[in-house]
């Protein structure tokens, strides 16, 4: 009898919270269920990028001859490449260089972009001119050429094909910000911190930065893939060091000769940056809609 | 409209001249001599001199710009230091090609980019706008050369539908379009949805819907018009990047183009080329944002006023 | 008479992430044909939702009528599809909505606009259709209609374009005509204009309107029955005098009394209704109006009263025949002029009335403000828009200096050069004696410290992003470099008195009312103890209830801390009743300065007259028989010569028309431009 | 000779001798790489794949056959002077430029003194005509071409297109506009350039005068030859797999071995005539300057494995600079040298170069680190190669770093020495290339790219220049490639195979001698 009411309860009480663990997951929308899937991801890369040997099968210059390109096998779950180095390993391998050129350079061209397109549309008249004429001058000149120049200057290495990245792309994100700028400057809460006695700077930072930073935030996170690519393109224009450890984009350009014969070895490290920037894009989606003051408590 | 266009244009002169003047500086302060690279790595010294003194190089550089200047301006571009021709020839020959795959990827861009966008927007936060926001990422972001020799393979290897390589006909210029107007259809898809979607939400869409208008107006008359204006900006910028950034493209469907013409100029460090089409491919970002301002004034009787 | 339109137990809930939401709680109401009906409530009460309900354009929203019936001239909408009912919309039923800057296609002509609803329910010829809309714009007395139909929204002003909307309602000739709000975004003058010309329309196409608006003066002027909604349900329901005379609900009650009139005793703490209106999804039990009604019983906390049938008239109250019993009690309460007494900010006042004669907080010489007009690369700043055209006036410490004038008229420039936040183009601003265009840098921030503004919007004046406690505590960080705890403490007295609940603290403005965000402003401008705070248009976007709450805040707030207010206003009411001596503006010209009742009594500008002439009275037996302003003011770019007001003038000569008219004095304390003075 | 190998061997075969000749049609051919510069003119253009397209449009003195005897094309005969400074040539008296010019001893002494004018801007074939000094004219079809000194590697050069014969009238007509507008004798003419694109040739109606190896007499038997410029490789194999292309050459590795297997395909390999893909080690610059520490490096590398891998067995490693089927090669040192980490290592160490934690090694605080600049990129997947070097020299404790520069930055740390190795091939039909790449009276005069100042190397170089004597000059190339690779002077890597694939239908492609595509037999199976 008493045996019998525990039980019951018991049964009573798991039903209940499997109706409840029910009722969530179904209050568990798409949108949070790609947030989630993003965020495993991007840790899943920044893990790759930080501590590879955890994850890797194979040491990412294991050149096993006798394995050349061979198709995704169990030992080989995505293949190997025209060393016979496991395209699996040197994709966790080569994570590390390709979130740091991807992610760096869009930093750093948003950094600048950002400053000269606030400063261009927050003083407005010459600044204003001169700025976005340099800006259009900029926007003329051939990446590769700015990017050779620049190699030239600081000499080549891994981080100043990073800072040429970012310099090609300063121009389209200052003429973003700038734009935002301008229709936040005439805001009346700029006013109102104006007449609260706030100084330039701090009206700069404080209010309209954040104010900028939705379509900002847009062409950074789609501009990851392209830096990547665009990074390894300068590689071989003769701006890089070439690596041991190769990154995806250049995986992915030495691999595509090999698509008639094995495609893997070029389509797995393209499939890495595109999952990478997708990835990216929907957490910088959530991110905006979050950092929108409407939608972050409702 | 026609002073507006003129003020547009002279406003556009310095810029062109500013990019000129820094080009001309990069390309001269960078090593590497344009002489000897024409003679070859094991060409005799008085040969390198002859071919220096041939070209100008001798000249101080001062001398170098007024000279480049003055011809510019008479509309002399000069000849090419590879091959002697002049440099008009050069770049003229590349333009049909360039242009061609350009219009075509951006019409391919404008078709699918308002279609799915609109699609997206219309079904919000349903499954089929999570569908075209993914794919619309994944244009975004697939490698052009990736995407390129995959298409080889599938339309023109396995399925032997389209050619793969050419600068003729239209065939030919089918999957290079497409490749190149991936890029621009993703992002335009995100651009028109995000502006349908403004638009949608505005007041006087409300009203239209009071005056009793059918859906299909309502959309199609109303709101794409209105959410045009921000598309028709990025459109701009995807525009002056296919003219100039065509390089992978081209290569892989072994094409003509502008892209590769630079590029390989730049290596060869034939100064007269690159000056050349960074004036030609100004001129041409020039155009297509007037193009789109005025298409914005178009659009929307707004912009006329202060244009 | 026979009813066009039948709501009947209409309830709309709206699907949100959170579940679904009940906006509108069965309501039921009625229009017979040729009647005006209006629709009362504070913000947020449901008058907007009901109407897109019989429009069923709620279902574009998000929301769905979820119980009842509609039905016009005994056709069910409820049931019908969109396309069926799409029919019926513009044709039967039309709509003008509140905000006529944003309620037109912005890209399309005014005459395509209007053009498209004749050729989509009249078979007609493009060109027949054209003709109709020249003849219709005509008709809603917009002059030149030619040339207006080419023409697209933004070269409209605002009067034009609600009369542009109201000529696309009336195209297709509909028996219901819905006017959301058709004039709260409008001057007075315009105002009066535009709901002239809705009852000239009633009255010559039969037409029914519903009529929605939250200003009662309106409802008295325009309506034959008043229906009072309050949280998406219906509370009251008669006859327009009866309800003013004798209203039955304490809401009802409650609003009537919170109007301010030309009546209303300057000084006096104005009526307001406690508490603000309940959000949807967090409803009191029982009678909704409860938490806030003085006569709640046990019976209102927990049963939700049905709207009862009481003495002709239909009220939704547990207490409705004892409180009706009570009504004249209540009124004569505060009406009574025996009762009066002054606030000690009146005596104060006046004391500083006397004093500061000699001493002016504010001097104000020869001001002007002219913005280039921009036109093209070598014609720059050619012609100027004159915003503000050499304005001189002083204002004395402790004083209320209201500052009137139709829209464009020059008020916030003149406020914003005051202030700093625009350069002057010439002219000289003393404060406290110190000249503010000349000094300094350091100078300018401790000037910051002493001048304030309350802004206009107060959504747009405070970053959205921010915290409200930041919002607040800005002032304390920039001048005082407080940040963390001390600022939190700081910032939470300041909340406390204005009325903010301090631990709200880490809220995000939009979580907040209208007129808690005006609080916000005002909690901002004050923080630093001001001497001086610029009120522009502070309270014009609130509700009646709401703006008494905010201005007895400003009036208690300039007593407590001894400051001096330049309030600018168009609403002439609370312009009246809050300020000491009051500016009449005019295309950026000060056409009249005169104390408060002086100016009101006799008024000695014509365009003054014209102003005061167009409040609306709430009251439905004193309806005006004003003259409404001819035409609009020109633009300031090329203002008329001579008396800038000739032009609209009815006492206008050869004179008026070359000299400019001094302003001088006519008699103490009161000045005046006009060469014929009344 | 067997110039045409493994495939090749079959295919020739079988291109050549089943069925019977169907002429007419058109070929389309998927070029590796594109007319540089749209720039046709035989004396101008130095890179390999215009000299690819321009074997077509004109023709050569002589021809050089695989066993590197020399054979009549355009001169029937010819003979050396006694001071072996002068050849005089007898020509053929029916042949035309495609201009209807007719080609006399007045052509020859034109094309030759326009090469040596510095305004014509002539590249490789200024190298090609050596110590070059004058050419007499004797009489209409008689020519006498002087030489400052002898100049043993003439005749072999006047086999290639370099040395080629331009039309007099159609240099005087176009100027500067030759390039595209090329007029030779060959067997085919121009049609279109379409610049960055293509090339259309078609056949040349009157021709008469094919080489003397030649299959057949008379006109080409194609209507006509369109080379298309399809860089990359992945593409090149897929138009030709689907067959948008009849003819598409260097075929990568990977696909090589399938091409070859399918029976709709033929493929034919030859070997390039060149100096091998070599490793320069700068010998100016310690620690290279040592012998020892140069054997050192070469032990460490496993150069056998190394192509195999990268070329999946479809090319061998190069024992020598010279390429096996070159004039004068020698096996001599084939395998003498041989996979020795330990005596690396051992090297290395007594040296004074220790291992420190990393693996690497170093000394006075220097790591052993060898710099490699570059500026071509992964061509003919020559930094796959290094990689796998790279992987090598890391078991002896030696760090490869491939640094890529533009041209100008490379050109300009190449002359100044300033790196530790560079790699490089040099295409060329005869053994005196070595003299261009070693000595110091090279034609530059001043650098070589393997940075050598060894008068006894000079000196035997020179010697070959000069000596006209078949026999003699062997032995001098003997001499002068074992002692190059005794001093580790260069590494030699691999032998490059210049393969060409075809559909089945197509017949009769040869090569000339330093190996480039011969269409002028070819025909298409109808
Ligand atoms: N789409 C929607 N989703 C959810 N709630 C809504 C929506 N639209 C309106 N509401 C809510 O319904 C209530 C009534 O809104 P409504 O617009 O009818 O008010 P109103 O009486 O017209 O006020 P106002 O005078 O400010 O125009 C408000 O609380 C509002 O927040
Ligand atoms: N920055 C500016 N540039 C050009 N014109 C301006 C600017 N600011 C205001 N104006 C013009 O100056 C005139 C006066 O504007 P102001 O805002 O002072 O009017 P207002 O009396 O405050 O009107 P409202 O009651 O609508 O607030 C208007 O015609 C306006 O268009
Ligand atoms: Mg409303
Ligand atoms: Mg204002």
């Amino acid at each position: 009898m008493l045996f019998n009411t525990v039980t019951t309860e018991r049964i009573v009480r798991t039903r209940k919270e499997l109706l409840k663990f029910q009722f969530r997951l179904k209050k568990l929308s798409l949108s949070q269920v790609l947030l989630g899937f993003s965020l495993f991801i991007l840790a899943f890369l920044v893990l790759c990028a930080i501590v590879p040997s955890w994850i890797a099968p194979y040491a990412p210059t294991d050149m096993l001859t006798d394995q050349l390109l061979k198709s995704p096998s169990l030992s080989h779950p995505l293949g190997t490449d025209q060393f016979g180095r496991d395209v699996w390993t040197l994709v966790i391998y080569g994570s590390q260089q390709s979130l740091i050129m991807g992610v760096v350079s869009v930093v750093i061209g948003g950094f600048i972009g950002t400053f000269f397109g606030l400063m261009a549309g927050y003083w407005g008249g010459t600044i204003d001119s001169l700025f976005m004429r340099f800006n259009d001058i900029l926007m003329t000149i051939p990446g590769i050429l700015l990017a050779i120049a620049i190699s030239v200057a600081l000499g080549p290495s891994f981080f100043n094909v990073i800072l040429a990245i970012s310099v090609a792309t300063i121009p389209g994100k200052a003429r973003v910000v700038r734009s935002q700028v301008i229709s936040i400057r005439n805001r009346p809460f700029i006013d109102a911190a104006r007449a609260v006695g706030t100084s330039h700077v701090e009206i700069m930072i404080r209010h309209i930065l954040p104010n900028c930073f939705s379509p900002l935030l847009v062409m950074m996170t789609i501009g990851v893939g392209s830096s990547i690519l665009v990074g390894t393109g300068l590689s071989f224009l003769g701006l890089g060091v070439v690596k041991e450890i190769p990154d995806w984009g250049y995986m992915l350009s030495q691999g595509r000769s090999y698509m008639t014969v094995a495609w893997w070895v070029a389509t797995f490290p393209g499939l890495a940056i595109t999952l990478l920037v997708i990835v990216v894009n929907l957490i910088g989606d959530e991110i905006r809609d979050r950092m929108d003051p409407k939608k972050s408590r409702t | 409209m026609v002073k507006y266009i003129l003020n547009r244009l002279i406003v556009s002169i310095p810029v062109i001249l500013g990019s000129l003047t820094l080009v001309f500086l990069i390309i001269h302060w960078l090593p590497g001599d344009p002489a000897q690279m024409i003679a070859g790595d094991d060409a005799a010294p008085e040969r390198i001199d002859y071919l220096r003194h041939q070209l100008g190089l001798d000249q101080p550089l001062w001398q170098q710009y007024a000279v480049y200047l003055w011809d510019s301006v008479r509309g002399d571009f000069g000849h090419s230091f590879a091959n002697s021709q002049p440099v008009i020839d050069r770049l003229l020959a590349q333009l049909p090609a360039t242009l061609s795959l350009a219009a075509l990827s951006t019409l391919f861009a404008i078709i699918v980019g308002f279609i799915l966008g609109v699609l997206s927007a219309v079904y919000q936060n349903r499954v089929l706008d999570y569908i075209v926001r993914v794919i619309s990422l994944l244009g975004v972001s697939m490698p052009k050369f990736w995407l390129g020799i995959l298409l080889i393979l599938v339309f023109s290897v396995h399925l032997q539908l389209l050619p793969a390589i050419g600068n003729g006909s239209f065939e030919q210029l089918i999957l290079p379009s497409f490749a190149l107007g991936v890029t621009g259809a993703g992002m335009l898809t995100r651009m028109v949805r995000n502006s349908v979607l403004e638009v949608i939400h505005e007041p006087f869409i409300l009203t239209l819907r009071a005056k009793g208008l059918s859906e299909k107006i309502v959309l199609y008359k109303h709101v794409l018009r209105n959410a045009l204006l921000p598309a028709v900006t990025i459109l701009g910028l995807l525009v002056g990047e296919m003219l100039s950034g065509a390089v992978v493209t081209e290569t892989v469907f072994s094409r003509q183009g502008l892209g590769k013409l630079v590029v390989d100029a730049i290596n060869q460090k034939d100064i007269p080329v690159i000056q050349a089409a960074i004036l030609i491919t100004g001129l041409f970002n020039i155009v297509v944002n007037l193009m789109v301002d005025v298409s914005y004034s178009y659009v929307d009787p707004r912009v006329r006023k202060t244009g | 008479m026979k009813p066009l339109l039948e709501i009947d137990d209409l309830s709309v809930d709206f699907q949100t992430a959170k579940g679904s939401l009940n906006a509108i709680n069965k309501i039921s109401l009625t229009i017979g044909t040729g009647e005006i009906v209006c629709l009362v409530g504070e913000s947020g009460s449901g008058k907007t939702i009901t109407s897109l309900s019989v429009m069923r354009l709620i279902n574009y929203d998000g929301g769905y009528i979820s119980q009842g019936d509609i039905k016009l001239d005994g056709q069910s909408l409820v049931g019908l599809s969109q396309k069926e009912i799409s029919d019926l919309r513009g044709k039967k039923i039309a709509m003008i909505f509140q905000e006529p800057m944003t309620a037109l296609d912005p890209i399309f002509t005014i005459g395509s606009q209007i053009v498209e609803v004749i050729v989509r329910h009249e078979r007609i010829s493009k060109l027949g259709a054209r003709e109709k809309a020249i003849s219709l714009l005509r008709r809603v007395g917009i002059p030149e209609p030619e040339i207006r139909m080419g023409q697209y929204p933004y070269e409209l002003s605002g009067g034009m374009r609600q009369r542009a909307m109201i000529a696309m309602a009336l195209a297709c000739g509909p028996e219901l005509l819905i006017a959301d709000e058709p004039t709260t975004a409008l001057d007075v003058t315009i105002q009066a204009q535009i709901l002239s010309l809705l009852r000239e329309l009633k009255d010559e196409f039969q037409m029914s309107i519903l009529l929605i608006t939250h200003d009662l003066g309106i409802a008295a002027e325009m309506a034959d029955r008043v229906v009072v909604m309050y949280a998406g349900k219906v509370v009251e329901q008669s006859p327009v005098h009866q309800l003013f005379e004798n209203p039955a609900h304490p809401y009802t009650q409650g609003l009537l009394h919170s109007i301010v009139t030309l009546d209303n005793v300057r000084g006096l703490k104005l009526y307001t209704i406690k508490g603000t209106i309940p959000s949807l999804s967090n409803l009191p039990t029982g009678c909704r109006f409860h938490p806030r009604c003085p006569y709640a019983t046990d019976r209102c906390l927990s049963e939700d009263p049905p709207l009862q049938e009481l003495n002709g008239r239909e009220v939704a109250c547990w207490n409705a025949e004892r409180i009706d019993h009570l009504a004249a009690e209540f009124f004569g309460d505060t009406v009574a002029p025996t009762s009066i007494e002054l606030t000690a900010s009146e005596a104060y006042q006046r004391d500083a009335f006397q004093q500061a004669s000699e001493q002016p907080l504010l001097e104000v010489k020869n001001v002007k403000k002219y913005f280039p007009i921009r036109q093209g690369l070598f014609q720059r700043g050619r012609t100027y828009i004159k915003a503000v055209d050499d304005v001189s006036f002083e204002i004395r410490k402790g004083e209320t200096f209201g500052l009137v004038g139709e829209s464009g008229c020059g008020k916030s420039t003149l406020g914003r050069v005051l202030l700093q936040l625009e350069k002057a183009t010439e002219g000289s601003i003393h404060f406290e004696g110190r000249d503010l265009i000349q000094s300094g840098a350091n100078d300018w921030k401790a000037t910051r410290k002493d001048m304030q503004i309350v802004f206009q919007d107060p959504y747009g004046s405070i970053n959205p992003r921010w915290k409200v406690g930041d919002i607040i505590g800005e002032p304390f960080w920039v001048h005082e470099s407080l940040r963390g705890s001390v600022k939190r403490a700081k910032v939470e007295s300041v909340m406390e008195l204005v009325g903010l609940n301090p631990s709200w603290y880490d809220r995000l403005p939009h979580e907040f009312s209208g007129g808690q965000r005006q609080r916000i402003g005002i909690a901002r401008a004050i923080a630093l103890n001001p001497k001086f705070i610029l009120a522009d248009e502070a309270v014009s976007a609130l509700d009646v209830s709401v703006q008494s709450q905010i201005v007895n805040l400003m009036q208690d707030i300039q007593q407590r801390m001894n400051l001096t207010y330049l309030f600018i206003a168009h609403g002439l009411n609370i312009v009246r009743y809050i300020s000491d001596r009051i500016g009449v503006m005019y295309l950026g010209k000060l056409v009249e300065i005169a104390p408060t009742d002086e100016l009101f009594r006799h008024p000695a500008h014509h365009y003054t007259k014209a102003l005061l002439s167009a409040i609306p009275v709430p009251d439905p037996n004193r309806k005006r028989s004003f003259v409404p302003l001819e035409g609009e003011m020109p633009s300031p770019a090329r203002p008329p010569s001579g008396c800038r007001f000739h032009t609209r003038c009815p006492a206008a000569t050869a004179l008026c028309r070359e000299v400019i008219p001094e302003l001088t004095l006519i008699s103490p304390g009161h000045h005046a431009a006009c060469h014929y003075p009344l | 000779g067997d110039a045409v190998k493994e495939g090749g061997a079959k295919d020739t075969v079988g291109a050549q001798a089943t069925g019977t000749v169907t002429p007419g049609g058109e070929l389309v051919w998927a070029l590796a790489g594109t007319v540089t510069s749209d720039s046709l003119d035989a004396h101008k253009a130095g890179f390999a794949p215009t000299t690819r397209v321009m074997r077509s449009i004109y023709d050569s003195l002589v021809v050089e056959l695989p066993d590197h005897t020399i054979k009549p094309w355009l001169a029937t005969s010819w003979e050396l002077s006694s001071d072996k400074k002068s050849y005089t040539f007898h020509l053929r008296k029916d042949v035309k430029f495609h201009d209807g010019t007719p080609f006399n001893a007045e052509a020859v002494k034109f094309n030759f003194d326009r090469i040596i004018d510095p305004a014509t801007k002539a590249s490789s074939s200024i190298n090609e005509l050596g110590s070059y000094q004058s050419t007499d004219v004797i009489d209409e079809f008689t020519v006498k071409v002087n030489f400052k000194s002898p100049f043993a590697p003439f005749l072999s050069n006047a086999a290639k297109v370099d040395l080629g014969f331009v039309s007099p009238t159609a240099v005087k007509e176009y100027g500067d506009a030759f390039p595209q507008n090329p007029v030779g004798t060959g067997p085919f003419k121009l049609k279109k350039i379409t610049p960055s694109s293509q090339v259309e040739l078609e056949k040349n109606p009157d021709y008469n005068w094919g080489p003397s190896n030649a299959k057949h007499q008379g006109p080409a038997y194609l209507d006509k030859l369109t080379v298309k410029y399809v860089e990359e490789e992945a593409t090149r194999v897929s138009v030709l797999q689907s067959k948008q292309v009849q003819v598409a050459d260097i075929i990568p590795p990977q696909n090589l071995v399938a091409l070859k297997a399918d029976k709709n395909f033929n493929v034919q390999e030859t070997e390039l005539l060149q100096a091998n893909f070599t490793l320069y080690l700068n010998i100016q610059k310690a620690p290279w300057n040592d012998l020892k520490i140069r054997q050192a490096f070469r032990s460490a590398l496993d150069i056998d494995a190394a192509v195999k891998t990268i070329y999946l067995g479809t090319s061998k490693q190069g024992w020598s600079p010279l390429s096996p089927q070159q004039f004068g090669y020698t096996p001599t040192r084939e395998n003498a040298y041989k996979v020795d980490v330990a005596k690396s290592n051992q090297t290395l160490e007594e040296a004074g170069w220790i291992k420190g934690a990393d693996g690497y090694r170093a000394k006075d605080g220097k790591r052993l680190t060898v710099e490699v600049i570059d500026t071509q990129g992964n061509r003919e997947k020559r930094l796959d190669l290094i990689a796998i070097f790279t992987q090598q020299l890391k078991q002896v404790g030696i760090e490869l770093k491939v640094i890529s520069l533009p041209t100008g930055t490379y050109t300009d740390r190449r002359n100044k020495g300033d790196y530790d190795l560079i790699a490089g091939s040099q295409f060329s039909g005869d053994p005196d290339v070595l003299r261009q790449l070693y000595s110091t009276k090279g034609p530059s005069k001043q650098n070589n790219i393997a940075k050598t100042n060894d008068p006894k190397l000079d000196d035997l170089l020179e010697q070959g220049y000069l000596e006209t004597d078949p026999e003699k000059r062997k032995t001098i190339y003997k001499d002068a490639q074992e002692y190059i690779i005794d001093q580790v002077y260069g590494i030699p890597t691999y032998v490059f195979n210049y393969s060409v694939a075809s559909t089945k239908d197509v017949k009769g492609i040869t090569f000339d001698s330093p190996a480039w595509p011969v269409f002028y037999d070819a025909w298409i199976q109808k």
